[in-house]
């Protein structure tokens, strides 16, 4: 149990990869044991995620469950690991969504074997972002979970995929770019990549610092105004925020329906996690100084997503364009609270990010579950096309009530999770920008409105001749895989409290 | 004013010079080795001239009988080779004429920057007899000139072989003649 | 310096020119009483003979602490002369086991006793200490080798080298005679070491002196087919019988080489700047013209003709380098050439005797043929274009060495520029034994014991100098210093 | 009496027109008579200097004997080779004994 | 008296190369055994060298010295210290997955053996050598085999030309290198060879200068940098299998290491005035490589030209003369070596059964070589930088290393990590992926044994590299160090 507790996080992390490679040892033909062993060891992680978050201590300041141990000591760089409130929410988001995302992938065929062992292996990658507390090990796990993403669409995607999983690739790799240099610039001139040590040295950096040696003749500010853009960029691209945003709906379009839902469930977060984690504490002076076109941008995000989303006839890409709307929100809320972090509005600030940070774990959610209703019916119609679907529901109706639940929360709905953070954004934000949440909250009647359209195009309507003798109907799998979502958008709904609790203690203590 | 040896010595020379020069430019083989002949002969004058009597019988006894008489009776053999009407000079032989002037000019200007050249030569101290008796021993003695002594006669041995194997009509070469 | 007065002793220091001499007369003996085909017989006669000769002299021909000058300063008993006729002696013995079957030569007996003769006169050579014995010296190598050269009488080529041959060397060897008399007449004496004193007494002008070095210089140029007087390298070493080629293209080239060394460092200390300059281009216009002409070249003997018209080049280097080392280098670098040069002409020997071909590309699919003479040959050409860790590399070294040293720098760039030509020649020939097919693979190359001997000494010579060059190396650096 | 630089000029010039003869000639014999010319040149140079410098050595007669000597093996040696050449090619015209490219 | 570790490391592989030439030609399972039974020998004593380094002596380690011609200073000098050893083990490991690879050749194999083993002689000497003479000695040993491996046994189509020109430039380099090598042997006074004598020769500023381009780009020429890189790519397309894997993977480390090892630490001076020129050509070697790979059509191009790409950071890193940057650039030989041994030996499988390297012409082949697929991918990620594998561990430092001497350098460099992982995709996507072609289908056979260890082998070291840095990280800072102590402070 002392191991349990010590090493906890680095369990976490490594069964996920541990698992992937006991796959490999499975002949390749045993598909059915290959998706059984899969499954079981992405309970391992989440299994140790619920003891984690139970043994999370919500009141105690700073990083819970540190481990450090010599990774990379020549360049000053270490293991170095630990959960607060912001991240122990994520991990349990990513170790539950894995096994649901595997569970939905039983109808995968091909090449199963790489298929779960990639899936294992970006968990591993997305669970490392949310635990370093290193920059250098950040920027690998940042990495890492890339490469099985981009093989995931580019083998087991729809029609497009290469094209699709090329344009991730290099708008992502492009983006890290920025974050790489902005990194190595960091890390040269602090003399370590400890985020620790980095967050006191950086972020009080002033002008009368010779800046560790380095032969810039920039003025400090610049220097920093440009590492900060880096590091905008790079996590903008990722959330993804507006004009940033065009890679995503071709991935998720052409992603094979778990990829869909890990990447707008988890991926998506990895970009918000990065403005959380970094560039709000390491750069509070120039995001203050940004925040308003950070707010436009998430504004913009909001509306145009929206209206993008309505205006698809392609049922995948209207949810992949609703993650931009949905995303928009958390960046409201973060620069809402960059601007008025340690101003008069800090309690602002504070209820804007709180609503940010669960606006994640439920964007997590209600995404997933999304695009996992989107994965059933073109499992069995072949097809997305909204225009080709319609009038279901009674050939469904089970389908359709999950469905509908699931559209309610992503919509909004007052009673499911997606009404609490939203609102927590909107209203830590009004005081702070309120011409930008005004403007939010236009948006959010486009949400209505293009959720409703998936909806009726889908469930209602005269029925297409072409279903009739198709078994529509959901199977029981697939709802094993969506009630502990169904569940999760419940229970915040009616009783955010429960994780609330556990974010506001770190927010407040990160932004109060 | 000319003296008499001085007078001997030009029209030697004046002789000299032109034998050599019909020597490199006579169009007949004969003709050039008739030359030759008598440029030799006149170098032999040369040394009398200079009191080395010996040495002027040595150039009529090797050149003149032994290498003149060689290179005529070659000529005769190979007379059908050449005729007078052939080309006898080369197409570059213009060139020949400018690096020879430059030579001799050069070489006179060399000497120019040689202050002994304008010696007298001095009185001998030993007779012609004495002289000869002094290079034969000079040639034997282990402290002067054996080695060359008997280097140059294994020189000359070797040669003699050498150009009795090369002149004589091999046994394969004849028998390749009679094929073609 | 002082000329030693005759001792009985000093019979033992010329004894290997003794021996050599009694060698040539009992080979003309035994080839007038033997067979028409009795070429093994001579060709082994004379080869254990040079070397029993061989170690005559390293047993009793070694130097002592100084240098002594013998029988009336003819000669020159020192380190540089015993390193040299070690040379000639070994590079004669590897000829004549070459020579084992040359076709086309008739008169056996004669051929061998020439080469002996041409060899004491490189032993003389490398030892002559006084103008009239050093001239006499080079006409007694030339003209053996003039005859060799033209020894195949049934063969259009080899009469053509043999007159060429000799129309160049009677030339050179002339204007290089006018240079000595002129020597001696404004020095008063025809000792080499004595003539320095004369010229360094002021008395005479450097513009005349310098005018005699460029005579010299012409003959010497002759022997070490030096550009501009190389014409005649290639047509000689084509037409020539091949052992003899081999046997021009290194004992003779070393032998110019030690006349050059000495003669120039002794003679000339007055004008050493002019001269060194003049031999630093003659130097980079070797190398360059004999490794830009071979390039074209179809024929593997005048290939190696005109990369040892290069080698001079190289070699030059170290003499111009001026200094002790320079000289050790090119001491070295001789041995380390002549060593590999008759590797590669002993394969060149081989292949022809089989294929009857000397042209490159009859040389396709030998390595498949015949692996092993590929793979000396390999070497061979390997060495020549100084790789390691073969001889030729280590020359290479040693001559840029000394080069550097003396701040030559321009002129060990021209080297190693040039050095990269040689190796593109040498390789487009590995080329075509390692990579082209023929249909002739199936017929392997018939290697009689006593050329199978020639390459494996070599080889093992090539690769010992290579690797272990300490020994050699001293043995240069002493040879070079009796020179200063 | 005659200075020194008579006999050495003569020498000079009787050497240049031999360098003349070797260089321009087209026939190997004419080749060959042109070097004896220099030789000779050489031998009176040498029986010059000793005569005017060094009468009482006899270094430069010994050289003279030597160059005698080698001349005449030249001499030998040579009229050999095109003796030779012209029976196999029935030619001692230099540019025409070109089997192989200079 | 200790072992000579290394002297058995150097001369093993010739010791066998010769052996081998006195093999019959046609007992090839003999020769390729036997081949293999050296490759073993140099593996596990340079794998001996590595973990017995003494990290806490520091230094130079498993030294042995013996006069050689010492007459002129110089000595048969050997050592390993934290720079060299990685590269030792490299040189152990490609050659060992070289000889695996290439267990399938039937042309003459014999001497294919003997010379791939006298160039390992060669590369191995110039890794541990501490003479300069020495290191020429070897240098110039390990270039030429690379002539006739790649005449005899390359590509048909461009081998002649390849080959020749990989040499000539190769020599060019060396010779030119070699001439400054003599200048400084003359200038130090010191009448020694021995690079420690050279190092405490305190030349003149204006020596340093006017020698250090000589020696630096003469070595560098091997190490690929622009605008004399071009023989590069041509030598590896032209190459056999396991001569690319030897050429890329240690022979240009070979050059980059020289030009360290006697460029920047015998002058610092002329390396710090010449720094910036480097830095300049090698930002070019570094996009520009990464760009024309990215245009190619023929596979094994695309990877030679992304050699010059990764080697340009090599010299980027020595270039930054600071400590971390020459880290990287040391834990970037190592794993480039690898990395590119690695692909080669995929590429090699690969046009083995297509015989074609076109890329449009190929496809699906990890349906029928998973392994390879796979191994080529590890690679192709560690030629991105991809963290987890050992290049991100090894470019990292060297961007480091920029940010501390010429910030807008990595910038600009960085540019190169994007067109990587644009190339590397395509050329997994296409080759790998994809629909293969009908006319192969059924006619490649899967990979055997031998190439499956060599390629695990590989990918295994990338990826512990990748996940552990310190098990090298702190054996080349620990060289850069002693680097650093002669260049003095950043």
């Amino acid at each position: 149990m002392a191991f349990l507790q010590a090493h906890l996080l680095t369990l976490i992390l490594f069964s996920p990869l541990a698992g992937a490679v006991l796959l490999l040892l499975i002949p390749r033909e045993r598909l059915q044991a290959i998706r059984w062993v899969a499954l079981l060891v992405s309970l391992i992680p989440f299994g140790l995620a619920l003891f984690l978050w139970f043994a999370y201590q919500p009141g105690v300041q700073g990083y819970q469950f540190v481990e450090q141990a010599i990774w990379y000591e020549a360049i000053g760089s270490s293991y170095h690991l630990g959960v607060d409130g912001i991240s122990v929410p994520m991990v349990l988001l990513t170790t539950l969504l894995t096994p649901l995302a595997i569970l939905i992938s039983w109808s995968i065929e091909d090449n199963v074997r790489s298929y779960m062992a990639l899936f294992l292996l970006l968990e591993t990658g997305m669970l490392g972002v949310f635990m370093s507390l290193d920059l250098l090990i950040f920027f690998v796990f940042w990495e890492i979970g890339l490469i099985p993403m981009y093989f995931l669409i580019n083998q087991w995607g729809s029609g497009n995929r290469e094209y699709a999983s090329f344009k991730f690739l290099i708008y992502t790799i492009a983006g890290s770019l920025g974050l790489l240099l902005a990194i190595q610039m960091i890390g040269v001139a602090s003399g370590t990549f400890d985020l620790i040590v980095i967050t006191e040295k950086w972020s009080t950096l002033n002008q009368s610092l010779t800046l560790f040696g380095l032969p810039i003749t920039l003025a400090i500010g610049t220097v920093k105004k440009i590492a900060f853009w880096a590091f905008v960029v790079a996590f903008a691209i990722k959330i993804p925020i507006w004009p940033f945003h065009t890679w995503l709906p071709d991935a998720h379009t052409e992603a094979p329906t778990a990829g869909s839902m890990i990447l707008a469930g988890v991926l998506l977060k990895l970009g918000a996690y990065g403005f959380l984690r970094l560039v709000l504490p390491l750069y509070p002076v120039e995001a203050k100084y940004f925040a308003g076109a950070l707010g436009l941008l998430a504004v913009l995000a909001i509306v145009l997503g929206a209206f993008a989303s309505w205006g698809q006839d392609d049922f995948k890409r209207l949810v992949a364009y609703s993650s931009v709307n949905h995303m928009g929100f958390v960046v409201l809320g973060i620069a809402a609270a960059a601007f008025a972090q340690g101003t008069m509005q800090a309690d602002d600030a504070v209820l804007a990010i709180n609503g940010a940070v669960l606006q994640m774990f439920n964007h997590g959610l209600s995404a997933a579950g999304m695009f996992l209703l989107v994965g059933v019916v073109y499992d069995r119609a072949h097809t997305r096309d909204l225009n080709k679907l319609g009038g279901l529901f009674p050939v469904a109706p089970i389908y359709g009530g999950i469905l509908i639940f699931t559209a309610m929360a992503s919509l909004g709905l007052p009673g499911l999770n997606g009404f609490v953070s939203e609102f927590l954004v909107v209203r830590g934000s009004w005081p702070i920008f309120t011409l930008y949440t005004a403007l939010s909250m236009v948006g959010l009647l486009i949400t209505g409105a293009y959720i409703l359209k998936g909806l009726a195009k889908v469930l209602h309507g005269p029925l297409n001749e072409k279903w009739l003798g198709h078994k529509m109907e959901i199977n029981r799998r697939e709802i094993i895989a969506i009630a502990p979502l169904m569940f999760l958008m419940l229970l915040i709904g009616v009783w955010p409290a429960w994780i609330l609790n556990v974010i506001n203690q770190t927010v407040k203590f990160l932004f109060g | 004013m000319l003296t008499l040896t001085q007078i001997v010595f030009l029209v030697a020379a004046a002789i000299t010079l032109l034998a050599a020069f019909m020597v490199v430019t006579s169009r007949s083989m004969v003709h050039a080795a008739l030359w030759l002949i008598m440029t030799l002969a006149g170098v032999a004058v040369f040394f009398v001239l200079l009191n080395a009597g010996f040495l002027a019988v040595v150039q009529v006894a090797v050149y003149i009988d032994a290498i003149a008489i060689m290179i005529i009776v070659v000529v005769m053999l190979t007379r059908h080779s050449m005729g007078i009407q052939d080309r006898q000079k080369n197409k570059t032989w213009w060139a020949a004429v400018i690096a020879a002037s430059l030579l001799f000019g050069s070489l006179v200007l060399m000497f120019t920057q040689a202050p002994l050249l304008g010696a007298e030569a001095p009185a001998l101290t030993m007779g012609a007899e004495a002289m000869l008796e002094e290079l034969g021993l000079a040639l034997v003695d282990v402290d002067r000139y054996i080695v060359p002594f008997e280097v140059a006669s294994v020189l000359l041995l070797a040669a003699l072989v050498g150009s009795i194997i090369v002149a004589w009509p091999g046994r394969k070469s004849q028998d390749q003649e009679d094929e073609s | 310096m002082s000329i030693a007065s005759f001792e009985p002793s000093t019979l033992l220091i010329v004894l290997p020119e003794i021996l050599l001499l009694l060698l040539a007369g009992i080979i003309l003996v035994v080839g007038l009483t033997s067979q028409r085909s009795g070429g093994l017989l001579l060709s082994w006669l004379t080869a254990l003979g040079l070397t029993g000769i061989l170690i005559v002299t390293l047993l009793f021909g070694r130097p002592g602490e100084n240098e002594v000058l013998i029988f009336g300063g003819m000669l020159r008993h020192d380190w540089m002369a015993f390193s040299f006729k070690v040379l000639f002696l070994f590079v004669a013995a590897m000829t004549a086991l070459l020579s084992a079957d040359v076709e086309g030569v008739e008169d056996r007996g004669e051929y061998y006793a020439l080469l002996v003769v041409a060899t004491l006169g490189m032993s003389l050579m490398a030892s002559s200490a006084d103008m009239i014995m050093l001239f006499l010296a080079i006409e007694t190598t030339s003209i053996p080798l003039y005859i060799l050269a033209g020894f195949k009488k049934g063969d259009d080529k080899s009469t053509e080298a043999g007159l060429k041959y000799f129309l160049f060397g009677a030339l050179t060897s002339a204007v290089m005679l006018y240079g000595f008399s002129l020597l001696y007449g404004f020095s008063g004496d025809t000792n080499i070491y004595r003539l320095s004193e004369a010229m360094h007494a002021g008395a005479v002008s450097p513009w005349l002196i310098g005018g005699m070095a460029v005579l010299v210089l012409v003959g010497f140029s002759f022997k070490i087919s030096a550009v501009p007087f190389h014409f005649w390298a290639p047509d000689v070493y084509e037409g020539a019988p091949t052992p003899i080629t081999a046997f021009i293209s290194t004992a003779s080239k070393a032998a110019g080489f030690a006349v050059l060394l000495r003669f120039m460092l002794a003679v000339f200390p007055a004008i050493e700047a002019e001269w060194v300059t003049l031999v630093a281009i003659m130097a980079t216009v070797t190398m360059t013209v004999g490794n830009l002409l071979a390039l074209p070249q179809t024929n593997i003997k005048r290939l190696l003709a005109y990369s040892s018209i290069a080698h001079a080049g190289y070699a030059m280097i170290g003499l111009v380098a001026l200094s002790s080392f320079g000289t050790a280098s090119v001491i070295f670098y001789l041995i380390g050439y002549v060593v590999t040069n008759i590797a590669a002409f002993a394969v060149v020997i081989l292949f022809a005797r089989s294929v009857g071909s000397d042209e490159i590309v009859d040389y396709a699919g030998l390595s498949r043929r015949s692996p092993g003479l590929a793979l000396v040959l390999l070497v061979a050409l390997l060495s020549l274009g100084g790789m390691p860790p073969l001889a030729g590399f280590v020359a290479k070294f040693y001559v840029f060495a000394a080069a550097v040293e003396s701040g030559w720098i321009w002129l060990a760039f021209v080297g190693v520029l040039n050095a990269i030509i040689g190796l593109y020649y040498y390789m487009t020939v590995l080329k075509v034994v390692y990579l082209y097919r023929s249909e002739d693979e199936d017929k392997p190359i018939a290697i009689p014991r006593s050329y199978a001997l020639v390459l494996v000494i070599c080889v093992i010579a090539i690769l010992a100098i290579g690797t272990l060059s300490a020994p050699w190396l001293d043995w240069s650096i002493n040879s070079a210093l009796s020179l200063f | 009496m005659i200075p020194l630089s008579w006999y050495i000029i003569l020498g000079a010039a009787l050497f240049s027109i031999g360098i003349y003869g070797a260089l321009a000639r087209r026939n190997a014999l004419a080749i060959l008579m042109a070097i004896e010319l220099m030789l000779n040149a050489v031998n009176l140079n040498l029986v010059a200097f000793w005569r005017y410098l060094t009468p009482n050595m006899v270094a430069g007669k010994v050289f003279a004997l030597v160059v005698f000597t080698v001349a005449a093996a030249e001499a030998a040696v040579g009229l050999a080779l095109i003796i030779s050449i012209y029976r196999r090619r029935h030619t001692i015209a230099v540019e025409e004994i070109d089997m192989m490219k200079w | 008296m200790e072992a000579p570790i290394l002297s058995i490391v150097v001369f093993t592989p010739i010791v066998f190369g010769v052996v081998l030439f006195f093999f019959p030609a046609e007992r090839h399972r003999e020769i390729r055994i036997f081949a293999l039974t050296g490759a073993s020998i140099a593996l596990a004593l340079s794998l001996w060298a590595y973990f017995t380094y003494d990290l806490a002596l520091g230094g130079y380690q498993l030294v042995e010295h013996y006069p050689w011609v010492p007459r002129l200073g110089i000595s048969y000098h050997v050592g390993v210290d934290g720079m060299n050893v990685p590269l030792v083990l490299l040189t152990g490991i490609v050659m060992f997955t070289g000889v695996l690879v290439s267990w399938g050749i039937d042309d003459r194999p014999r001497e294919f053996f003997g010379f791939l083993f006298i160039l390992a002689t060669g590369v191995f000497g110039v890794f541990v050598s501490l003479d300069l003479f020495q290191l020429f000695f070897f240098y110039e040993i390990a270039v030429f085999p690379m002539y006739l491996l790649i005449a005899i046994w390359g590509w048909k189509v461009t081998r002649e030309y390849a080959a020749m020109k990989l040499t000539l430039y190769l020599f060019i380099g060396s010779v030119v290198a070699l001439i400054g090598g003599l200048a400084m042997y003359f200038a130090s006074g010191t009448h020694s060879f021995s690079l420690f004598a050279l190092e405490q020769a305190g030349f003149s500023v204006d020596f340093q200068r006017f020698w250090f381009p000589f020696v630096f780009f003469g070595f560098a020429v091997l190490g690929g940098i622009f605008p004399v890189h071009n023989w590069s790519p041509d030598g590896h397309v032209a190459a056999p299998t396991a001569v690319s894997m030897f050429h890329a993977g240690v022979l240009m480390k070979v050059g980059a290491f020289a030009a360290l090892r006697v460029g920047i630490m015998l002058l610092p001076e002329g390396a710090k005035f010449w720094a910036p020129l480097i830095l300049g050509l090698a930002t070019v070697n570094v996009v520009y490589g990464a760009f024309i790979a990215s245009v190619q059509s023929d596979f094994k191009y695309v990877i030679g030209f992304s050699s010059v790409s990764h080697m340009g950071l090599v010299i980027l890193g020595f270039a930054t003369l600071n400590l971390t940057g020459i880290t990287g650039a040391g834990i970037q030989m190592f794993s480039h070596g690898v990395m590119t041994a690695l692909m080669f030996a995929v590429v090699g499988l690969v046009y083995d059964r297509a015989h074609t390297r076109e890329i449009p012409k190929l496809g699906g082949f990890i349906k029928v070589m998973p392994l390879a697929g796979i191994a080529f991918i590890i690679a192709g990620l560690v030629s991105m930088g991809m963290p987890g594998f050992s290049g991100f561990v090894a470019e990292f430092p060297i961007f480091m290393g920029l940010w501390q001497s010429q910030p807008i350098v990595a910038i600009i460099a960085a540019i190169s990590i994007v067109i990587t992982a644009g190339y590397i995709m395509r050329v997994i996507g296409r080759v790998f992926f994809g629909e293969m072609p009908e006319e192969f289908k059924g006619h490649i056979t899967p990979i055997n044994n031998f190439d499956k260890i060599a390629l695990v082998i590989l990918s295994g070291i990338l990826i512990l590299v990748g996940v552990y840095p310190s098990i090298i990280a702190p054996l080349v800072e620990s060289g850069a160090q002693a680097v650093m102590a002669l260049v003095g402070g950043a």
